[in-house]
């Protein structure tokens, strides 16, 4: 072993920095307890930031490290502002919550970065292992995290389920992992496609081996599980209804991006050649989660349960994106996704406000003529609803329009040969928009046509109220082309990286 | 943009309105807001009388263009006028004051938000008239949805909740499709130009596909039958500003982009599929007209009474030709003044009573016969009365149409007879007789304020019906290319398919 | 032969005591079958070449993971009488799914073959016995090439620690623990006062 | 000029209808008096210029409506029979604007009538000016309008709104037909202004146009789809319910709209289009025999009907059948000349009996009266003469119109010539017995009518009594006078282009003045026979018609009823357009496009959800089984797809 | 089938697989026999893993079994810990039990 040469450390600095501070901060919590949570919180985020700007700055072309097991590129800086700004705020929005409710941990904002660096390690994964490490990193802080309010039986409930539901699918990933490797020999995303492409190449019609394509699928279905794509979906409503509400906020947003990046990626990369395969279990749980997301939600009245069944539907209509098999699909998933970042941290934002004398609420119905009691919310709130839906001119509806329009592009690609079953994903998916319409709307009806109810105790927190206004001016002003612009732009620019 | 950015202004200037409404504060709070408000619409229908001034009529180009670089991907902010959209402009600046004259005094709660979604409403309704750039119109087209489902929410009638629910998922529904259609056609050409989109000629095949979806979306917010139900709905729980937007303006959306996509975009579809347009409209003249007969509630009679006029609208536009299409103009301009001042009529009686039940009224014109008069006058004016905007338009249409189907025009015009009918048998129920119940006696005849509000109305819709040159001079150019573009259109495709 | 033997031994062990692991009615019993599946693993992989992995699997597994288990069967008081009713309900549609998805992988397993998409010359390919031992081989590679998981796996096991901690350490208000700091800094002066009494008064 | 006569009413009538409070009654109807004074004047002049000064005026007003190739201007054509109707539009309106003062002095809304009455004469006089086809169409509409306003002016009284609703539904369905009518000459000829349409008639001989999925000759439905407008306006046979039904309104209306003007707008309307008329034998033989039908029907009615002015309203939709038999024999001259003089003589008729019904307070029912001879003799002179000039008593003005078209429709070669003779012989003869019976029921006898009412019999004052003076001087001269200009030898040089004729030589009035003897006297003969039996059965044996009812009682009751016209209707089309409107609302629009629409797929979408809701259990190894499904699926569909 | 082949331990490894997905639903009773049966599905993918490694001739399908293995200890630590404060709130593990949220 003579090149014992260290190796690039440079495109993980972000992720060493937190890994390193969480450390660092764990002493320090150990050392001084629970009353620097508030501190600690405050620093994790500053970390965050701090990695966000180490990744932002990473323009280059790709650049792998570790062996090939590591990459940086436009895709995975793009994917990872998401999930630090996702994160960041989580860890911000949460610090109010645990005072209230006087559960003040320091070791949450600590497992909340350790997930982060998780979710990044996933993001930059180039090989089967890394991606099992990093994923693994995160749901192990996850599961912790669900159920972090131990006495609470909704919250350990909501821990278990997760847990038990999530060693399954990591099972399910890992049998896949383990086909992959014994029929392609190497667990290594660029050599698995060369190897795949090289084959195809010289084996000319033969289909790809068997062995491969059910790995594939194993995979793909251990990933479904971390989005919450039916029919993996089903732990998602009980998990976000249990967990303490700041853990639902970050789970609905920087998982999902982190594993529908590592989807996206893994998908692209080593089976950018099966792409004809995949795409047929892509458009399945597309339409499903849509269909599902759109439908169930409908009788819910607990709003963490709704935004649950909402967030399966929106992962739905993001797989949309990821249906068309083009750069256009994925640019459009990922501007989804960052527009799906805002509304959902924001709606969420309007939930931890939700509070009276005797603590959180969280029915649909506690908003009742909240435009009356707390106008501002309200209005906020209402933006993101309208937006969830997809109702233009708030932002969400442009998530759609990117993610349908590479779909219809791919669909009538080649006029002779119009791929019905992509228009009947975009016809079913916009459909379903219009039922889930229907659940958001109520929200919006509920707190403006309804006689107002008692009144939430007022927002202490200057950030969250902050969170929430930008938030919803974000929203709307998402139509200035300098509000869009930049995330138009970079998300092609990511998209090009990972598909040439 | 190398001159004024005319447009722009009027469609954002009601935000500004907004602005202002958001400062106001104190006791005089809900006061200054409707003065605001008010101020602020007649300052738009002010700034839109420039466009109508310094239009050039001789032209079917499209004038005070505005352009600006916006998604990007060809994708621009494109703002403009035609002859055809620049009516249905001044018709939403034309009736904004009237609409927030009308709930001046009987919106007394929320007076604020009341404004904000109406100058909200107004900005996207212009919008959409303006608007050439396909996802720049899909954008104030759905947008306008949600002030409208606020209002009939909020400010609606008992049974309000279904009603705006119904209005916004159907519409919404309808749209989602257009969008996916739009979207191909993005795809198809790369833009989303409206003028140039007007010139492509895209697959015959796919042309239908693309009218269909396209369809969806315009029948529902015409609204043609069967997909009619949620304007009655909509109609008789929305305030009354409410529905005078939307009987006014809103359902004019969907002729206006019958005029715009449909047509030019995807004639030989709109030739191919004009039977069901045909079909779907007679029945809704017919239909409607046998339905309202037989309401109990005059907003639901006066809402059904659109949606026949509704027909006519699509009736006109698919003869494909100048007066069919000039007709159908004509119908919609004179349907907004005439339908929105039916709604206002009952509308100050709701007032007074808080019923919209037929049967609880009867005798009003004893007491009040102002009153009487101004809804005589639309009565006849909703009737077809030469001398009315309304009867230039349906003359029009029917014209036009019978040079194309005799058979449609014989359906249609029976229309008319049914159209007589519930509308007489409307004003006789609401005004003649003897004024015999109790809480009737007491009613005052209309204030200063209403007559403020008919006046213009009456005006109009007379000037409309004697002189409509001073309207149909802005569209026959833009009118005569559209006709042209589209026969050139099917008959190139005729020719490319027959071999 | 005796490595067909070794095989079926091994692995009807195994797949035996995976059934028993999920069909004991007492939850100790399925402990101890999955501590018997391990071994028997264990013995697979030996058969394998890889000894290393074997014995891991022996003393993590067999020594830490499941005696963790017997731990947690043991502390929480579980009433076993109730145990196991209502197993069969889903037998029947699972069980047919369930063998569906069985023979289907087997018939993947059958297809393996060196030819086609596979890499034939793998990057860190297993160094001959007489070169290197599984475990030297395994140690090379573990704290170079792949320092990276390394360090991963270290943040993980770092999370589960913190996890089992914040989940399960609770400060019990009535134990009295030692406190070696405060003992270290204790000074005469927080122990006793020295008070100056005047006669006659009293305190 | 023409300006003043036609704005001149539409100003009066704004003026008085929306400043009357402040005007007052007095200045209201001295506005309205006022200006259709003028408008009689200046229109005798137009007569004078324009029919025997042998010239054509045209006024164009401004453009009304231009779209692509139509165009079409507000403006006048102002011809012989133009000014022919002017006459008689603004000489009756302004005689029943004067007697409007006095018969409505008791009524508050005196503005308000006189506003109608002179918005009504502007729409009239739009409808005779018109230069095309659409502003006849404004006119005809228009006049529609007033009459619905004038017919429902007592808006109290549910009858009268209800016949004010039916007279503009019934209108309708004939202007339904009439605006096909212009819609297919638009198409045929590309215009709708006169003179182009009229050119281009003669080309479109012998096409055929598709339509009722049948080729139909051009021009026949062309003139058939005008007469189905004309039959509404004018009360022809089948559209004819709706007038007597109008006699709810004041009776000046009546005089006025639905005696002297409004109803004859029809004739004018086929008169004016003779033209297009002419090159259609068919539709004219159809013109024909409605006439000669509703001339009879009408005139079995009115033997029967108790009711003053339903009696005279009856006899108006007779008198109108003789009008449209002459036009359906081309003989057009004298078809307007009966238009002439039964302005005169059934307005007076209609004045008349107002007077009556005012000096008996406002009773209508003939029953009721009796013996009025002595007590208001003026009036019953005057009603003497409208009933001898409506008999067509020897030089009486209706002795040369009628007669005339009696003898015209014996004279054509029109195929209806013969059952049009025989239809107008056998109505003449009912018209003498009803209108005599009229007058007997009314004047002889004893009074029947309630002590009260009798003690306040009166004259009516002056206001009343001159128009109606002036009326029976019409009566009694306007056939005499005229007869040469309209019918007689001067016929080509008064008329000029106005009227069409395709066969000049040929023609029905010139031959008509050659008809044997004895159908030259058969008018007379009837007129004296029905006079006779009214004598018989009204003052020498007055209890004749009961014992005629009793025996007949089928074809009494049948005639009494109208011929059960009105009930057939409600039957056939009232009845079921309103079962129609609640089964598509409450079944169609509620109960399939509702319910298998929004809400049905709203309420599938909650089952959906509901289901979707019970799936997810909350049980762990639920949610796992279905990730195996999944997994299963999955695996099997490529697994199964690859072999 | 004396030759033992690599399918051969692809088979042990799909069933132990299989056993193990059993052993995740078709439970009612005992959470800890869901988490044992995670660690059956675990050990098949072992096995899987260094079968595959065997015959490919390649280390990394152990030195992935070597980090599977100590993440399956994390994993183990923390669902027994997760399981643990379960039961002291509900004081049961009957997974019939686990479903407080639901619809």
């Amino acid at each position: 072993m003579t090149e014992m040469m260290l190796p690039n450390l440079t495109p993980a600095y972000g992720e060493i920095l937190m890994a390193l501070g969480a450390m660092a901060l764990l002493m320090l919590g150990v050392f001084r307890g629970n009353s620097s949570t508030r501190f600690i919180s405050l620093i994790s985020a500053a970390l965050m930031i701090a990695a966000l700007f180490i990744t932002v700055n990473w323009q280059d072309t790709a650049v792998y490290t570790f062996g090939n097991m590591f990459v940086v590129d436009r895709f995975t800086s793009f994917m990872k502002i998401l999930v630090l700004v996702a994160s960041s705020l989580a860890v911000i929005m949460s610090i109010q919550y645990f005072k209230d409710e006087g559960e003040e941990r320091f070791e949450y904002p600590i497992l909340l970065l350790l997930a982060t660096v998780g979710m990044m390690v996933m993001i930059s994964a180039n090989d089967l292992m890394s991606l099992y490490m990093g994923l693994e990193l995160q749901s192990l802080s996850l599961y912790v995290l669900a159920s972090i309010r131990r006495d609470s039986e909704l919250s350990t409930e909501a821990g278990l389920k997760y847990f038990v539901l999530g060693a399954l699918s990591s099972g399910i990933l890992l049998f896949g992992s383990s086909l992959i490797y014994g029929f392609v020999g190497s667990t290594n995303f660029t050599v698995i496609g060369d190897t795949l492409a090289h084959a195809n190449e010289h084996l000319g019609g033969h289909a790809p081996n068997i062995g491969v394509i059910v790995g594939m699928v194993f995979v793909l279905s251990g990933l479904a599980f971390k989005i919450s794509a039916v029919p993996f979906h089903m732990w998602t409503p009980d998990v976000y209804q249990g967990a303490p509400t700041p853990v639902t906020a970050f789970f609905a947003v920087a998982p999902k991006v982190a594993a529908l990046a590592l989807l996206v990626r893994v998908l692209y990369v080593p089976f950018g050649e099966l792409s004809h395969s995949w795409t047929q279990v892509i458009v399945f749980m597309s339409l499903a989660s849509m269909v599902l997301g759109s439908v169930a939600a409908v009788v819910q009245t607990n709003i963490k349960r709704l935004m649950a069944y909402s967030s399966i539907g929106h992962i739905g209509f993001a797989l949309v994106g990821l249906a068309a098999g083009n750069q256009e699909g994925v640019r459009g998933l990922m501007i989804y996704m960052a527009i799906y970042l805002v509304m959902n941290v924001g709606t969420f934002a309007c939930i931890l406000s939700m509070r009276r004398n005797n603590g959180m609420v969280e029915e649909i119905s506690d908003l009742s003529g909240l435009v009356q009691t707390r106008p501002l919310m309200a209005v906020a709130l209402g933006i993101f609803m309208l937006s969830l839906a997809g109702i233009p001119p708030m932002a969400g509806f442009w998530g759609k329009w990117y993610v349908f329009k590479a779909v219809i592009a791919k669909a009538v690609e080649n006029p002779m040969a119009t791929d019905y079953g992509l228009i009947s994903l975009a016809v079913i998916g916009v459909v379903a928009s219009v039922i889930g319409a229907y659940y958001y709307l109520n929200v919006v009806k509920i707190m403006f046509f309804n006689a107002p109810e008692e009144e939430f105790m007022p927002q202490k927190s200057f950030k969250m109220t902050a969170i929430m206004s930008f938030g919803a001016a974000l929203m709307v002003l998402f139509l200035l082309p300098q509000v869009n612009a930049p995330i138009l732009e970079y998300a092609r620019m990511a998209a090009a990286a990972l598909i040439s | 943009m190398e001159h004024f950015p005319i447009l722009s202004i009027i469609t954002f200037l009601p935000l500004l309105g907004v602005l202002f409404i958001l400062l106001t504060k104190g006791e005089n709070a809900d006061r200054n807001a409707r003065n605001a408000a008010l101020w602020v619409t007649v300052f738009t229908f002010l700034a839109s009388l420039i466009l109508w001034f310094s239009f050039d009529k001789t032209t079917a180009d499209f004038q005070f263009v505005e352009r600006a670089p916006w998604l990007g991907d060809n994708i621009n902010y494109h703002m403009g006028v035609d002859g055809i959209s620049i009516l249905f402009v001044m018709l939403t600046t034309f009736i904004m004051p009237i609409v927030i004259l009308t709930g001046w005094d009987v919106i007394k709660v929320r007076v604020k938000e009341y404004l904000i979604a109406f100058l909200l409403l107004e900005t996207l309704m212009i919008g959409v008239f303006c608007a050439l750039d396909m996802v720049l119109f899909y954008l104030f087209f759905e947008g306008g949805l949600i002030p409208m489902f606020l209002i009939i929410g909020v400010w609606g009638g008992k049974n309000r909740i279904y009603a705006a629910y119904k209005l916004f998922l159907y519409t919404l529904l309808g749209s989602v499709l257009m969008l996916l259609a739009m979207l191909y056609m993005y795809f198809q050409t790369g833009t989303t130009d409206i003028p140039t989109l007007m010139q492509y000629n895209f697959d015959v095949n796919a042309q239908t596909w693309l009218f269909l979806a396209f369809f969806a979306s315009f029948a529902v917010k015409m609204p043609m039958w069967p997909v009619h139900t949620w304007l009655p709905d909509a109609h008789v729980q929305a305030p009354t500003a409410g529905s005078v937007i939307l009987a006014g303006i809103l359902l004019k959306m969907g002729g206006y982009g019958f005029l715009r996509f449909s047509l030019p975009m995807f004639p030989h579809a709109s030739v191919e599929l004009a039977w069901l347009i045909y079909s779907l409209s007679v029945i809704a003249i017919i239909y409607t007209s046998l339905v309202a007969l037989m309401q109990q509630d005059m907003k639901k009679l006066i809402a059904y009474s659109s949606v026949a006029h509704m027909g006519f609208v699509t009736l006109g536009i698919f003869a494909f030709n100048t007066q069919g299409i000039e007709g159908a103009i004509m119908v919609m301009l004179a349907h907004g003044f005439v339908a929105s001042a039916l709604f206002l009529c009952v509308g100050v009686i709701y007032d007074r009573l808080h019923t919209r039940e037929i049967d609880r009224y009867g005798g009003l014109v004893n007491i009040m016969p102002k009153y009487a008069l101004v809804f005589m006058f639309f009565t006849m004016a909703s009737v077809g009365l030469p001398g009315t905007g309304n009867f230039v338009g349906e003359i029009l249409v029917l014209i036009g149409l019978f040079k194309v189907s005799i058979w449609t025009t014989f359906f249609a015009a029976f229309g008319l007879i049914l159209g007589a009918a519930y509308m007489l048998w409307l004003y006789r129920k609401v005004v003649f007789g003897e004024l015999v119940k109790e809480d009737l006696k007491t009613m005052l005849d209309m204030d200063k304020r209403e007559i403020l509000i008919f006046a213009p109305l009456v005006l109009f819709t007379l000037w409309m019906g004697i002189h409509p040159s001073t309207f149909m001079d802005f569209m026959h150019v833009s009118v005569e290319n559209l006709i042209t573009h589209h026969q050139a259109a099917v008959s190139v495709v005729v020719d490319t398919v027959t071999p | 032969m005796i490595y067909t033997f070794c095989f079926y031994l091994f692995a009807t062990v195994t797949v035996f005591s995976g059934i028993m692991v999920i069909s004991s009615r007492n939850p100790v019993h399925s402990v101890l079958y999955l501590i018997l599946a391990f071994f028997n693993s264990a013995g697979l992989f030996v058969m394998l070449g890889a000894e290393f992995v074997a014995m891991i699997l022996v003393i993590v597994y067999v020594g830490a993971v499941a005696v963790l288990f017997i731990f947690v069967v043991m502390m929480l008081d579980i009433d076993y009488s109730e145990m196991r009713k209502g197993f069969q309900k889903y037998l029947p549609i699972g069980g047919l799914i369930g063998f569906l998805l069985l023979a289907e992988l087997a018939l993947v397993g059958m297809g393996w073959g060196l030819s086609g998409g596979v890499v034939t010359d793998p990057a860190t390919a297993i160094p001959a016995l007489t070169e290197m031992s599984n475990t030297e081989a395994l140690g090379s590679l573990l704290y170079t090439k792949y320092v990276f998981l390394f360090q991963m796996a270290g943040l993980i096991l770092l999370v589960a620690m913190i996890g089992a901690i914040v989940l399960t350490h609770r400060k019990r208000p009535g134990v009295k623990k030692q406190n070696i700091n405060k003992q270290v800094m204790h000074r005469r002066s927080d122990a006793y006062e020295i008070v100056k009494v005047k006669p006659g008064q009293g305190i | 000029m023409y300006q003043i006569i036609v704005f001149g009413p539409l100003l009066a009538a704004v003026i008085a209808g929306l400043f009357g409070k402040r005007l007052g009654d007095k200045g209201a109807q001295f506005v309205t008096c006022g200006a259709l004074i003028l408008s009689a004047f200046l229109s005798w002049v137009a007569l004078f210029q324009v029919a025997f000064g042998h010239s054509v005026e045209h006024v164009t007003v401004m453009n009304w409506v231009s779209s692509g190739d139509l165009n079409f201007n507000w403006g006048f054509k102002i011809d012989s029979l133009t000014a022919v109707m002017l006459v008689v539009v603004n000489t009756v309106s302004c005689l029943v604007h004067i007697y409007s003062v006095g018969y409505m002095s008791h009524d508050p809304h005196k503005p308000r009538f006189m506003a109608y009455l002179s918005f009504f004469t502007f729409a009239m006089l739009m409808l005779v000016t018109a230069d095309n086809f659409v502003q006849m169409f404004f006119g005809w509409e228009g006049v529609g309008l007033a009459s619905y306003l004038l017919i429902g002016f007592w808006y109290k009284k549910p009858s009268a709104c209800a016949a004010a609703i039916k007279a503009f539904i019934v209108n309708r369905v004939g202007d339904f037909g009439f605006a096909l009518g212009i819609f297919t000459l638009f198409m045929v000829t590309g215009a709708v202004d006169f003179e182009t349409v009229f050119a281009a008639i003669p080309q479109l001989e012998g096409q055929t146009i598709h339509f009722l999925w049948m080729d139909l000759d051009l021009i026949t439905t062309i003139c058939i789809l005008l007469f189905i407008g004309a039959m509404g306006k004018s009360a022809q046979l089948g559209l004819h319910t709706w007038l007597p039904d109008a006699m709810e309104g004041p009776t000046p209306v009546s005089a006025l709209i639905h005696a002297a003007t409004m109803v004859t707008a029809g004739v004018f309307m086929v008169a004016r289009c003779s033209p297009i008329f002419e090159y259609s034998p068919d539709a004219l033989a159809f013109v024909a025999l409605i006439g000669a039908s509703t001339a009879i029907f009408a005139a079995t009615i009115g033997t029967t009907q108790n009711d003053i002015k339903r009696v005279i309203a009856y006899s108006t939709c007779s008198q109108l059948g003789y009008m449209f038999f002459a036009l359906g024999v081309s003989a057009y001259g004298a078809a307007i000349f009966h238009l002439f003089t039964h302005a005169f003589f059934k307005a007076l008729l209609f004045l008349g009996s107002g007077s009556v019904i005012h000096a008996m307070s406002d009773e209508q029912d003939m029953r009721k009266m009796g013996g009025l001879r002595k007590k208001i003799p003026a009036t019953f002179a005057m009603m003497t003469i409208g009933t001898l000039a409506l008999t067509g008593f020897p030089f009486f003005a209706g002795y040369y119109s009628k007669d005339m078209i009696i003898e015209a429709a014996f004279a054509s070669g029109s195929s209806m010539s013969g059952y049009a003779f025989a239809m107008g012989v056998l109505a003449a003869l009912l018209t003498s017995f009803y209108s005599w019976r009229l007058i007997f029921m009314t004047f002889f006898g004893k009074s029947r009518a309630s002590k009260s009412v009798q003690d306040h019999v009166h004259e009516s004052g002056n206001w009343m009594m001159v128009p109606l003076y002036v009326l029976a001087a019409g009566a009694v001269g306007a056939g005499f006078l005229f007869k040469d200009y309209f019918v007689g030898h001067h016929y080509k040089d008064f008329w000029g282009h106005a009227l069409f004729l395709k066969d000049a030589a040929h023609n029905v009035m010139e031959e008509a003045h050659h008809v044997p003897g004895w159908v030259m006297a058969a008018p007379f003969v009837v007129m004296v026979t029905g006079f006779l039996i009214a004598v018989y059965a009204y003052i020498i044996k007055p209890e004749t018609p009961a014992a005629f009812s009793g025996t007949f009682r089928h074809l009494y009751n049948l005639f009494y009823n109208k011929w059960y016209v009105d009930e057939i209707y409600d039957f056939l089309f009232v009845n079921p357009a309103k079962k129609l409107g609640l089964f598509l609302w409450k079944k169609g629009d509620e109960n399939i496009i509702d319910r298998y629409g929004p809400d049905g797929a709203a309420e599938g979408v909650m089952i959906l959800a509901r289901k979707f809701k019970a799936l997810q259990s909350g049980y762990v190894y639920h949610y796992a089984f279905a990730m195996l499904i999944g997994i299963a699926a999955f695996v099997t569909w490529f697994v199964g797809g690859a072999s | 089938m004396m030759e033992i082949g690599l399918a051969h331990y692809l088979t042990v490894a799909a069933m132990l697989f299989t056993i193990g997905i059993f052993g995740i639903f078709l439970n009612r009773k005992n959470v800890i026999i869901i988490l044992m049966s995670v660690e059956l599905i675990l050990l098949s993918v072992n096995i899987n893993f260094v079968a595959f490694s065997s015959y490919l001739h390649d280390m990394v399908g152990q030195v992935f079994t070597m980090f599977i293995l100590t993440v399956a200890a994390g994993e183990a630590a923390i669902g027994l810990a997760i399981l643990v404060i379960y039961f002291r709130n509900r004081g049961s593990i009957a997974v019939e039990d686990i479903h407080l949220m639901k619809g």
